[in-house]
C-alpha cells in the first residue's frame, strides 16, 4: 500500500466551496441501504460515524479513530463486549442533541433492519448479538463470538448516525431527507444535477470543517468529468481516473494538478457458471484462467485502465496476501505464459471443447470493466476460444447474475475497510456467499473460511488463506481473480487535506479538506 | 375556426391514449423490475420480503388493468405521482430538466431556422451552381457528423483554444442554472449544444426549404408574378417563400418536438441534465411512473407542437383558414 | 328495336363529405348523381355530355361498380349490378370494360404492354394458356393499329395516341359487350383524335359493341353517337336521338351548350349570334332547389325555383326535364 | 375493314438507342447531380471495402498488441493504433462491415415492413387506414433514438438487437411516406382498371401498387442506411450498441476515443471521419435519388 | 394600323439531358395595334414557348433564346437589360395563362395580387391601386368587387379566376395581351363568356391580343389573323378567312378535315392526320410534316420549305406543294 503525491502540510485556510464531480446520482439517500459510492461522495459529509478510518492515515487497514465516540474501546468479556463513550454536546443539524440513543437506533437499523427496510450490510454484523445504550452517553455492542472483523465493519463509512426521533417518526425518512451531525449541512439538491452542502458551524470537531460548503455535481461521462477538472468546473473526482487522463491533466495543467495514487481494495473477477455446460467441467474452467497472462496484463492494462497489481484473492500488500513466489504456483499466474496456454489448449481438447464459444456478461462501465473484459477476450482468443461480450447496466447485470443466466461473468469485489477475512466471502458456495454467483457448492471451501475466521493467529490465518486460495483458483477453479485496481486521483492542487485511501468509500466526510486559493 | 381548434384538440386524445398504452405495455415487457433494482441494484443479497413490500407500496402488485387505469386517471388530473426510483414527486424531478431541455430546444430551433431559411433560399435560387453545392454539402455534413463527436470536438476545441488564448483552459459550465438566475452562466453552458444541434437540425430544414422553394418557383403563379414584371426579390419573398414555408414549418415543428426528448447523446457530451438523459436513466431503472410520465410529456409536446404547427399553417395558408 | 343492355333506374350516388378523423361526421353530401334514368340498347352508342363535375364519370363508375351507388338500380342483361355479390360480379366484369381519359395514367408504368393486355385474360381465365394469350395480344394490337412488337414495350416508350390504343386493346381482351369510354379522346391531340374515333367506330361495327360515350366535345359526340343524354348537376336534363337533339334542342341548357361551341368557320362564326348563358355551374354540394338550372336559365319563371321538373317524353324518344317548355 | 396499321412501325425504337443508355444514364446522372454521384462513389467504395475486408485489412482487427499502444499513424499502422494496440485502419475496414450490416439490414427490413403496411393502409383505406395511421402517429411521436433505446431496454444489446432497435422505429416512418405515394397511385386510372376487371386485392397490391412505390421505397432505404449507421454509432456511444471487441465505428468512438481525443486523436478522428463520410455518402445519394425520382418526397 | 410587335426568326431551344429540343425554330410574325392574332397548333408544337419567349420568361436553364429579334415599339426586347424587360412585363405586354386554378398565388388576396402590379409599374399608392382594382374587377364582371378584393383565389371559381387574370392583365393598360390557352381549362359555357369578355375589352381599349389555342372554332370566331404552327415553325399564316377557306398547307388542311363539325352534315368517317406528332428533339432535315403528309414530294425530305407568300398577298404558307393543297381543298368543298 502506498501513495504518491504530496498532500499539503501547511496550516489549513478557511473558506471556499469545493466542487467535485460524481459519476452518478444514488437512488435513495439512505446510506444504510445503498451500496454505491455515489451515495458516499455527496452524502457522507452530512453525517458523523461512530468510528472512522484515520483521515491522516487512511491507507492503513487498522488505523481507526473515533468520530462520535470519545476513545477507541478495548474489548472486554473475552473480546465479546465493546463499550463506546459518546461525545457530549454533539448536535444534529436541526439543533437537537445527539445521544447514545441515536447511535443505537442507527445501528439497530443497520444490524437488525425492521420489516420494510433494507440494510445492505447485515452480513457484516453476523457476530453481533445486541446493541444497547445503558445511558445517553454509552453504547454497548455484545458479540456472539470474538471477531477481528467487527471493528472494521463498525467503521464502514455507510453507517451514518441518524436521529432516533426521525427514525421513530418514519423509519424510511432518511431515504429522501438529510439530517445528520456531520461537518456539512444539506443545502439543496437539483434532481439529477447536484447536491450542495454548507458548513455546519456547530460541528463537533472544533475548527472544522474548513470549507464554506461543497457542491457534488453529477456527470456520468468520464470525459466530461476529466474535462471539468481541466476547465476548473470541478476540483476533484473521488473515484479515480485512468492513467491517460491523469497524464493529460498533468500535461495540460502542470503544477495546478496534484496526483494521488494508491492500490485499491477492488478486484475484477471472472466466474464461469458451474451450472452451465461445459463450465461444469473443471478442466474447462482451468483452461479459462490458464489462458490469461496476468503478469503482462498488469504492465499493459495499467497504462490504459484503473488496474495494476497482480494478486490472489487477498488485497496485495496485506499481510495475508500471497507473495509473488506463492502466486506463481497457481495456474494462471505461472511465469511462462506459453506453457500456460499450451496447457489450456490441452485441457480444452481433453474436455472436447477446443473450439469453445461463449458470452462474457459484463457490467456496462468503461473503467475498468469493458477494458479488462476486452483484454480477457483477446487472451482467450489466443487459445482458440471465441467470446462475445455482453454489457449491461448495473441493475440488469446483477439481476442476471442472481438468476444465473450467463456463461461467464465478470464482476467485482470491492470493499471499504480492507478486511480480507470478510472480503473473501465472495468466493464461498453460492448458497452461503452473499455475492457469489458461480453456482457451486463447496463445503470444504466453506469450512476453511469458517476456520480462518475463528483462527486467532495471523500465521494460522495465513496458512488457511493459502489453502482457500488454492482451492478457489486452482483445485476447483471456481472463480478467478484478474487484476487488482489502482486508484488514481488527479486533482486541482488547491485541494488540500484530503488523502487517498485504498477505497473510494473511505474518508469522504471532507471535514479536514481545505482550499489553498 | 374555434370548431377547428376544438376538433384538433379532441384529435390529440387518441394519440395520447395510444402512446400511454404503448409505453405501459412496453415497460412491462422489459424484463426485471424497479424494486429488485432499487433494493438490490448492486451486488448482494435481496430480501424477497422487502421486494414484496416494495411492490405493494408502489402498487405493482395490482393487476395491469388497474395499474393502467390508475396511470390514466392520474394523467387526466395532471397528477403524475412519484418516481418509483427516487420516490420523489415526478413534477419535482422533471421541472428543472424540462426547463433545460426546453431552452436548448428553443435555442437550437432558432439556430436551425436562422441557418435554414437563408441557406435554403440561396441554394434554391442558385440551383446547380457551386453555391448550391456548397450549401448542400455544408448542411448534409451537419447530419453526417455524429453529434457526440461534434460535441467532443467542440469541447476540446474550447479547452485548447482558451488555453492558448487566455492561458488557462476554459470549458462550458457543467451545471445548469436557469437563464434568469445567471444569464451569462446559463448561456455559456447552453449556447454550444444549441449551436451544435441547431446546425444538425438545420440540415433537414435547409433541404426542405430548398426543395419546397424549387417546387414553388416552378409554379404557375410565380410565372404569373414574373410576367407581371415584379422584381425578383419581391417574387421570392412574397410569392415563393410564402408558399414554400408551409412544409418548412411542419418540419421545424416536428424537429422541435423531437429536440425536447431526443437529445440523449448531446446531453451526455455536454453534461446537460435534460429530459433525454432522464429518460435513459428511468428506462434502465425500470422506473415505470417516471418513464410513463416522460413518454406522455414527449407525446404531449409532439401533439401540441403539431397542433401549433397546424394553427400556424392555417394562418399561413388561407385555404385551410376558413375550412 | 334492339333489346336493352343496360337500364339505369333512379341511380343516385351521393358522396358524403366527412370531416374530422376521429369523430368523423358527415357535414354535407355531394350529389354527384341524383336520380338518373337511362337505357342503353345493344349495339347502340349513347353519348353522355355535360359540363365538368356534372356526374358523368360517376355514372360510369357506378356501372363499373367502382362506386357503390347510394340508391337506384343498374340492370345489365337483366341482372341488377347494385346488389350483386362479388363472385357473380366478377363473372360479369369481363362483359363491361372501360377506356379512360388519360392515356398516361391508365396504364401501369411498371408493366409491359403485353402483360397489361393479357392480365385480364389470365385472371378471368378466358385464355388460360400462355401461348394463346400471346397470340391474342398480338391480334389485339394489330386490331388496334399497333405493331405486335409493341408487346415488349413499356408504356412510357409510346406516344399518347398509341397508349390510348393499348387501353382499347386491354378493354377488348376479354371480349366485352359493353364499353364505357370516359372522355376517351379528350386528352389527345386534335390530329390524333380522329384516328381514335375511327378506331372506336370500326370496332363497334366489327364486334357489335355497345358504348357509353362520355365526352364534353359536342361535335365528337354528334359524330359518333346514336343517342345523346345531356347531364347537368347530377341530373339528366335532356335525352334524344342524336340528330333530333342537335337539330332541335329543347332544354335551355342544351341550347346554351350548343350555342357555346364555336365552329371552325370564320364566316359562319361571325355571322352567328351568341347566346351566352350567364353564371357558372353551381357546386353539387348545395345544388339549387327546384330545377337545378333555374339560376342560369333565360326562360326561368318563379315556379322553377320550387318545382323539380319532371323528365318527360315531349316527343317520341325525346325526353326533357323542363317545366317551362 | 380499314384500320390504320402503319402507326406502330414508324415510331419504333431502334435497339441501338437502348444499348448505351445504361452507362450514359449514369453519366448523365453524374452531370446532373454531381453531389449525388459523389455520394454514390462513397457508397461503392464502402461496399467494396466491406466485401474485401479480409484482403484489405493488414491486421486482425481484434488482436491486442500492447507493445504498440497509441502508435500514431505510420507506415506499419496507417491510421495508428488504439489503446489495445489494435490497428485503427483494420478496425475501420472491418467496421464497414458492421456498419453496412446494421445499416442495410435495419433499413431494408424496416422499409419493407413499412412498404407493406403503407400500401395496404392506402389501398384498403377506411377504418383500417384510420387505425393504422393512428398507430403510426403514436410511433412517430417519439424521436428515433428514444424508440431505439426502448427496444434495446427490452431486448438487450448486441448487433442483432441493435438492428431490431433501429428497424422498429423505421417502420412507421417508411409506412407514412409510402402511404402518401400509394394514396396518389390508388386514385390513378390503372388501379381503377384493375379493379374494374375484378382483380383480387392481393394482385392489385402486389402487381400494381407496390411496383409503383418502389421509388420512394428505394429513396427511403438509402436515406435510412445513413441514419442507421449514425444511430448505431449513437447507441454505441451510450454503451447500448455493438460491444467490444467487435470492430464497429461507433464503438471506436466510445470510451477510449474521448479519453485519448487529445493525446492520441487518431483513435477518434478516423472512425469519426468514416461515419461522417458514410452518412454523407448515403445522404447525398439519397437526396439525388429523390431529385431523380420524385422531388415531392422531401419529408424524409 | 401601325405595327406593334415584330418577331423575326425567333429561335428558342431547350438544352435538356435528352438532347436539344428545338421548341421554337425560327418563327416570324407581326402584330399590329389593336389586332387579334391567333396561334394555333397541336400540343407541344411550341406555342407557349413562343409566347413566353416574347417576354423572355422561358426558364433558363434549360431553355434559351438563341436567335432572332423581337421588336416591340422599336425596341428589341431581346437586347433589353433585366431591369428594362421587367418594365415591359405587365406594363406594356401582359399575359393571361391557361390554368386559372394555379396561376394565382393561393396565399395572397386577390386585391394584393392586383395592386402589386400597379404599385410596381405605375407608382401608385396602395389606396389608388385599390380603387383601380375595384374598378377593374367591375369591368370584368365580378360583382361586389370591394369584398372580393379581400378574398383568396380559392374562393373563386375557375371562370372568376380567369376574369381576375384578365383584370390583372389590363391593370397597367398594356398595348398587347398574350393569352395562352385562356379557356382550355374551362367549361364550354364559361369559355364562351370569357372569350366574349376578352374580345369586348380588347376592342374597347384598343389592345392588341395574341391568342393561343388549339381550338379551331375559337380561332375562327375571334382572330383577325391566324398563324398555324407545326413543330416549332409557323407553317401557314393569313387572315382567318384565308386559312379556313383556302388553306395552302397540307397540315392546315388535314387539321380542318379531321375534326367533326357541327355546321356540316355527319360524315361516315373522319379523315385523320396520319402518323404521330414529331419529336422536337429529333427533327431531320426537310419538312417536319413530310412523314405524315399526303402531298409530299421527293424534295420535301431533304429541304425545308420556307414560309412564302401565296400569290404575293398577306397569306403565307411553307409548302412546296401549296397550290396542289389549295386545289385539293377547292375540289373537296
Ligand atoms: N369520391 C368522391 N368523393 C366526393 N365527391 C366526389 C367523388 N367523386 C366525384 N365527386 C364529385 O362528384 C361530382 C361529379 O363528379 P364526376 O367526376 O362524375 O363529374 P364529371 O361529369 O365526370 O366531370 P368531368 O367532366 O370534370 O370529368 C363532382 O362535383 C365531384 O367533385
Ligand atoms: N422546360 C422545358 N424543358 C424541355 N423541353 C421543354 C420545356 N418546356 C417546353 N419544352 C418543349 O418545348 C416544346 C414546345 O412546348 P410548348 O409548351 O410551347 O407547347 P404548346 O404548343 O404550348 O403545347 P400545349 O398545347 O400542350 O400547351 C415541347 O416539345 C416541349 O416538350
Ligand atoms: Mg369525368
Ligand atoms: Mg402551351
Amino acid at each position: 500500500i502506498g501513495f504518491s503525491g504530496a498532500p499539503g502540510q501547511a496550516a489549513p485556510k478557511k473558506g471556499g466551496i469545493l466542487n467535485f464531480v460524481v459519476p452518478d446520482e444514488p437512488p435513495s439517500w439512505d446510506g444504510h441501504r445503498e451500496t454505491t459510492f455515489a451515495l458516499i461522495h455527496p452524502f457522507a459529509p452530512f453525517y458523523s460515524l461512530l468510528i472512522k478510518v484515520n483521515p491522516e492515515n487512511p491507507s492503513s487497514p487498522t488505523d481507526f479513530v473515533c468520530d462520535l465516540c470519545t476513545e477507541m474501546p478495548t474489548p472486554t468479556d473475552g473480546g465479546r463486549t465493546y463499550t463506546f463513550k459518546i461525545k457530549q454536546g454533539v448536535k444534529f443539524h436541526d439543533g437537537t442533541p445527539l445521544t447514545a440513543q441515536d447511535v443505537v437506533a442507527s445501528y439497530k437499523k443497520i444490524i437488525f433492519p425492521p420489516e420494510g427496510t433494507t440494510s445492505a450490510r447485515v452480513a457484516y454484523f453476523v457476530m453481533v448479538d445486541s446493541v444497547s445504550a445503558p445511558d445517553d452517553h454509552t453504547v454497548v455492542f455484545k458479540l456472539k463470538y470474538p471477531s477481528g472483523a467487527f471493528i472494521p465493519a463498525l467503521a464502514t463509512p455507510y453507517n451514518f448516525i441518524y436521529s432516533k426521533a426521525k427514525l421513530d417518526q418514519d423509519i424510511r425518512w432518511y431515504e429522501k431527507n438529510v439530517m445528520g451531525s456531520g461537518p456539512f449541512k444539506f443545502a439543496g439538491r437539483e434532481a439529477g444535477a447536484s447536491v450542495r452542502g454548507e458548513r455546519n458551524n456547530d460541528y463537533h470537531v472544533p475548527g472544522q470543517p474548513y470549507l464554506d460548503g461543497f457542491e457534488a455535481i453529477f456527470s456520468n461521462k468520464q470525459a466530461v468529468r476529466v474535462q471539468a477538472i481541466r476547465g476548473d468546473r470541478a476540483a476533484i473526482e473521488f473515484r479515480g481516473f485512468p492513467p491517460k487522463s491523469r497524464d493529460d491533466l498533468v500535461e495540460a495543467l502542470g503544477g495546478d494538478i496534484t496526483v494521488q495514487e494508491s492500490d485499491w481494495n477492488c478486484v475484477l473477477l471472472f466466474t464461469p457458471n458451474h451450472k452451465k455446460k461445459p463450465f461444469d467441467d473443471v478442466r474447462v474452467r482451468r483452461a479459462l484462467t490458464l489462458a490469461v497472462d496476468r503478469w503482462d496484463g498488469s504492465k499493459s492494462l495499467s497504462r490504459i485502465a484503473i488496474v495494476k497489481a497482480v494478486g490472489g484473492v487477498v488485497f496485495p500488500g496485506h499481510p495475508l496476501a500471497a507473495t509473488k513466489a506463492e502466486l506463481e504456483q497457481i495456474p494462471g499466474f505461472w511465469p511462462d505464459i506459453n506453457k500456460s496456454r499450451a496447457e489450456a489448449k490441452r485441457l480444452l481438447q481433453e474436455a472436447g471443447v477446443s473450439d469453445l464459444t461463449f458470452v462474457l456478461s459484463n457490467r456496462a462501465v468503461d473503467q475498468p470493466y469493458t477494458i479488462v473484459g476486452t483484454w480477457l477476450i483477446d487472451q482467450w482468443r489466443q487459445i482458440g476460444v471465441t467470446v462475445e461480450q455482453k454489457m449491461e447496466p448495473t441493475g440488469p447485470f446483477y439481476a442476471r447474475l442472481r438468476s444465473q443466466d450467463f456463461d461467464v461473468t465478470m464482476d467485482f469485489n470491492c470493499q471499504s475497510v480492507v478486511n480480507p477475512l470478510l472480503d473473501i466471502g465472495k468466493f464461498l458456495s453460492t448458497d452461503i456467499g452473499n455475492e457469489s454467483y458461480g453456482g457451486y457448492t463447496d463445503r470444504d471451501l466453506d469450512k476453511i473460511f469458517e476456520a480462518m475466521n475463528r483462527a486467532p493467529e495471523e500465521a494460522e490465518q495465513r496458512k488457511l488463506m493459502r489453502q482457500f486460495e488454492k482451492r478457489v483458483l486452482d483445485e476447483q477453479a471456481h472463480s478467478f481473480v484478474t487484476l487488482w485496481w489502482n486508484r488514481i486521483i488527479p486533482h486541482r492542487s488547491y485541494v488540500k487535506g484530503w488523502k487517498i485511501s485504498p477505497s473510494h468509500y473511505l474518508n469522504q466526510d471532507l471535514a479536514n479538506v481545505w482550499l489553498d486559493k | 375556426m374555434y370548431q377547428y381548434i376544438l376538433k384538433r384538440l379532441l384529435l390529440m386524445i387518441p394519440t395520447l391514449l395510444g402512446a400511454a398504452l404503448l409505453v405501459f405495455l412496453l415497460l412491462r415487457l422489459v424484463p426485471g423490475d424497479v424494486c429488485v433494482l432499487r433494493m438490490a441494484g448492486g451486488a448482494g443479497y435481496v430480501d424477497p420480503k422487502a421486494i414484496d413490500l416494495c411492490h405493494a407500496e408502489l402498487g405493482l402488485d395490482r393487476s395491469y388493468v388497474v395499474q393502467f387505469l390508475d396511470f390514466i386517471w392520474g394523467f387526466v388530473r395532471f397528477d403524475f405521482g412519484k418516481s418509483m426510483w427516487t420516490g420523489r414527486p415526478i413534477v419535482e424531478e422533471v421541472a428543472l430538466r424540462f426547463e433545460l431541455s426546453l431552452q436548448i430546444a428553443i435555442m437550437a430551433t432558432l439556430t436551425a431556422i436562422m441557418l435554414a431559411i437563408p441557406l435554403g433560399t440561396i441554394s434554391a435560387v442558385k440551383q446547380n451552381t457551386w453555391i448550391d453545392y456548397v450549401v448542400r454539402a455544408f448542411s448534409i455534413a451537419g447530419i453526417a457528423m455524429p453529434s457526440f463527436w461534434l460535441g467532443v470536438l467542440i469541447i476540446l476545441g474550447l479547452l485548447i483554444t482558451s488555453k492558448s488564448v487566455f492561458g488557462s483552459p476554459w470549458m462550458p459550465p457543467i451545471k445548469y442554472v436557469p437563464l434568469w438566475v445567471d444569464p451569462l452562466h446559463n448561456l455559456s453552458m447552453t449556447i454550444f449544444p444549441a449551436l451544435a444541434t441547431g446546425y444538425r437540425y438545420s440540415a433537414v430544414a435547409t433541404r426542405m426549404t430548398r426543395s419546397a422553394l424549387l417546387e414553388v418557383l416552378r409554379e404557375d403563379y410565380v410565372r404569373t408574378a414574373r410576367a407581371k414584371g415584379l422584381v425578383q426579390k419581391l417574387i421570392i419573398r412574397r410569392h415563393a417563400l410564402g408558399n414554400a414555408l408551409l412544409p418548412v414549418v411542419t418540419i421545424i415543428g416536428i424537429e422541435f418536438a423531437f429536440l425536447m426528448g431526443g437529445l440523449v447523446v448531446t446531453e451526455q457530451v455536454f453534461n446537460l441534465n435534460g429530459l433525454g438523459k432522464l429518460f435513459v436513466a428511468s428506462v434502465t431503472n425500470h422506473d415505470y411512473t417516471m418513464t410513463q410520465a416522460l413518454v406522455m410529456l414527449v407525446a404531449a409536446i409532439f401533439v401540441v407542437t403539431n397542433f401549433v404547427v397546424d394553427i400556424v399553417y392555417a394562418w399561413l395558408d388561407p385555404r385551410i383558414r376558413y375550412k | 328495336m334492339a333489346p336493352e343492355l343496360v337500364t339505369i333506374r333512379n341511380l343516385k350516388m351521393h358522396f358524403p363529405v366527412i370531416e374530422g378523423a376521429l369523430f368523423s361526421k358527415e357535414v354535407a353530401r355531394v350529389k354527384a348523381v341524383d336520380g338518373i334514368n337511362l337505357t342503353i340498347r345493344k349495339g347502340e352508342t349513347l353519348g353522355l355530355v355535360g359540363e365538368s363535375g356534372c356526374g358523368k364519370t360517376t355514372t360510369g363508375r357506378c356501372i363499373l361498380r367502382l362506386e357503390h351507388p347510394t340508391g337506384g338500380e343498374i340492370l345489365f342483361d337483366g341482372k341488377n349490378l347494385v346488389d350483386l355479390d362479388q363472385k357473380s360480379m366478377r363473372a360479369l366484369r369481363q362483359k363491361i370494360q372501360v377506356i379512360f381519359q388519360d392515356p398516361y395514367s391508365s396504364l401501369n408504368p411498371r408493366m409491359k404492354i403485353g402483360e397489361i393486355i393479357s392480365e385480364p385474360m389470365k385472371v378471368h381465365g378466358t385464355e388460360p394458356n400462355k401461348a394463346a394469350r400471346d397470340a391474342r395480344v398480338a391480334e389485339l394490337l394489330r386490331l388496334c393499329g399497333l405493331d405486335p412488337k409493341f408487346a415488349d414495350r413499356y408504356p412510357h416508350e409510346m406516344s399518347g395516341g398509341q397508349r390510348q390504343r393499348v387501353g382499347i386493346a386491354r378493354a377488348l381482351s376479354v371480349r366485352p359487350e359493353f364499353i364505357i369510354c370516359d372522355e376517351a379522346i379528350s386528352a389527345l391531340d386534335v390530329s390524333i383524335q380522329a384516328q381514335i374515333i375511327n378506331l372506336l367506330e370500326d370496332l363497334r361495327d366489327q364486334f357489335g359493341l355497345t358504348y357509353l360515350f362520355i365526352a364534353h366535345d359536342l361535335s365528337v359526340v354528334r359524330h359518333l353517337c346514336h343517342r345523346v343524354a345531356v347531364m347537368y348537376l347530377g341530373k339528366i336534363v335532356e335525352l334524344a336521338d342524336c340528330d333530333e337533339l342537335y337539330g332541335n334542342p329543347l332544354h335551355p341548357y342544351t341550347q346554351a351548350l350548343l350555342a357555346a361551341v364555336p365552329v371552325p368557320d370564320p364566316d359562319l362564326e361571325r355571322a352567328r349570334a351568341h347566346r351566352i348563358v350567364k353564371g357558372e355551374v353551381p357546386s353539387p354540394m348545395n345544388p339549387p332547389r327546384g330545377c337545378v338550372f333555374h339560376p342560369r336559365c333565360p326562360l326561368a319563371v318563379d315556379s322553377c325555383a320550387k318545382i323539380v321538373p319532371e323528365f318527360r317524353e315531349l316527343r317520341p324518344g325525346h325526353w326533357v326535364a323542363c317545366s317551362v317548355i | 375493314m380499314t384500320i390504320a396499321t402503319d402507326l406502330g412501325t414508324k415510331v419504333e425504337l431502334t435497339d441501338e438507342r437502348k444499348a448505351p443508355s445504361r452507362l450514359s444514364a449514369i453519366g448523365r446522372f453524374a452531370r446532373r447531380n454531381p453531389l449525388g454521384a459523389a455520394g454514390g462513389a462513397v457508397i461503392i467504395v464502402m461496399v467494396l471495402v466491406a466485401m474485401f475486408a479480409d484482403f484489405i485489412a493488414p491486421y486482425n482487427p481484434v488482436a491486442n498488441a500492447f507493445d504498440r499502444m497509441h502508435e500514431p499513424p505510420s507506415l506499419e499502422n496507417w491510421l495508428g493504433t488504439d489503446q489495445y494496440g489494435r490497428d485503427v485502419f483494420s478496425r475501420i475496414v472491418y467496421g464497414a462491415r458492421t456498419a453496412l450490416l446494421v445499416g442495410f439490414a435495419s433499413s431494408f427490413v424496416g422499409a419493407t415492413f413499412g412498404l407493406v403496411l403503407g400500401v395496404a393502409s392506402a389501398y384498403f383505406s377506411g377504418k383500417i387506414d384510420l387505425i393504422l395511421q393512428r398507430i403510426i402517429d403514436i410511433f412517430m411521436a417519439f424521436p428515433l433514438i428514444i424508440m431505439a433505446l426502448a427496444v434495446i431496454a427490452i431486448f438487450g444489446t448486441g448487433a442483432q438487437n441493435v438492428i431490431i432497435a433501429i428497424t422498429i422505429p423505421f417502420i412507421p416512418r417508411c409506412a407514412r411516406v409510402v402511404r402518401s405515394s400509394a394514396l396518389a397511385i390508388r386514385e390513378l386510372p390503372y388501379i381503377d382498371a384493375a379493379r374494374a376487371n375484378g382483380f383480387s386485392h392481393t394482385r392489385i397490391i402486389l402487381r400494381h401498387m407496390i411496383p409503383n412505390v418502389m421509388a420512394p421505397f428505394l429513396i427511403m432505404i438509402t436515406a435510412f442506411v445513413g441514419q442507421a449507421i449514425l444511430l448505431e454509432a449513437s447507441l454505441s456511444y451510450l454503451g447500448l450498441g455493438v460491444q467490444e471487441p467487435t470492430p464497429a465505428w461507433g464503438l471506436m468512438l466510445q470510451g477510449g476515443a474521448e479519453e485519448y481525443a487529445e493525446s492520441a486523436p487518431w483513435i477518434a478522428i478516423f472512425p469519426g471521419i468514416a461515419i461522417s463520410l458514410a452518412v454523407f455518402g448515403f445522404s447525398l445519394f439519397g437526396d439525388a435519388l429523390r431529385d431523380e425520382f420524385d422531388p415531392r418526397l422531401r419529408s424524409l | 394600323m401601325s405595327r406593334l410587335l415584330k418577331i423575326d426568326s425567333l429561335q428558342t431551344h431547350f438544352f435538356s439531358a435528352a438532347g436539344v429540343v428545338k421548341a421554337v425554330d425560327g418563327i416570324s410574325f407581326d402584330v399590329n395595334q389593336g389586332e387579334t392574332m391567333a396561334i394555333v397548333g397541336e400540343s407541344g408544337c411550341g406555342k407557349s414557348v413562343s409566347a413566353l419567349s416574347i417576354l423572355r420568361l422561358v426558364a433558363d436553364p434549360p431553355g434559351r433564346i438563341i436567335g432572332g429579334s423581337i421588336r416591340f415599339q422599336d425596341r428589341d426586347l431581346l437586347k433589353l437589360s433585366d431591369e428594362e424587360i421587367r418594365e415591359v412585363r405587365g406594363k406594356d405586354i401582359a399575359m393571361v395563362f391557361q390554368e386559372p386554378m394555379t396561376s394565382l398565388n393561393p396565399v395572397l388576396t386577390i386585391g394584393r395580387q392586383l395592386t402589386e402590379t400597379m404599385e410596381q409599374h405605375l407608382d401608385m399608392t396602395r389606396g389608388q391601386a385599390v380603387a383601380r382594382a375595384i374598378e377593374l374587377l367591375g369591368m370584368v364582371g365580378i360583382s361586389d368587387p370591394e369584398r372580393r378584393l379581400r378574398q383568396y383565389p380559392h374562393h373563386f371559381s375557375g371562370g372568376m379566376r380567369q376574369r381576375v387574370m384578365i383584370a390583372m392583365a389590363l391593370c397597367c393598360e398594356p398595348k398587347l395581351i398574350i393569352a395562352d390557352e385562356p379557356t382550355t381549362a374551362l367549361d364550354v359555357t364559361v369559355q364562351a363568356q370569357i372569350l366574349e369578355l376578352m374580345k369586348d375589352l380588347t376592342q374597347r381599349l384598343g389592345v392588341a391580343l395574341i391568342i393561343i389555342t388549339h381550338n379551331l372554332g375559337i380561332v375562327a370566331r375571334y382572330a383577325d389573323r391566324v398563324n398555324v404552327m407545326y413543330a416549332g415553325r409557323i407553317i401557314e399564316s393569313g387572315t382567318a378567312h384565308d386559312i379556313y377557306h383556302h388553306p395552302h398547307h397540307p397540315y392546315t388542311l388535314a387539321l380542318l378535315r379531321s375534326v367533326p363539325r357541327m355546321d356540316q352534315p355527319r360524315r361516315a368517317r373522319l379523315d385523320p392526320v396520319q402518323g404521330q406528332p414529331p419529336d422536337l428533339s429529333r427533327l431531320g432535315v426537310g419538312c417536319s410534316f413530310q412523314p405524315r403528309c399526303g402531298f409530299a414530294i421527293a424534295r420535301c425530305a431533304s429541304q425545308s420549305p420556307p414560309l412564302e407568300r401565296i400569290d404575293g398577298g398577306d397569306h403565307l404558307a411553307a409548302c412546296f406543294e401549296a397550290h396542289s393543297v389549295a386545289e385539293s381543298m377547292a375540289r373537296s368543298s
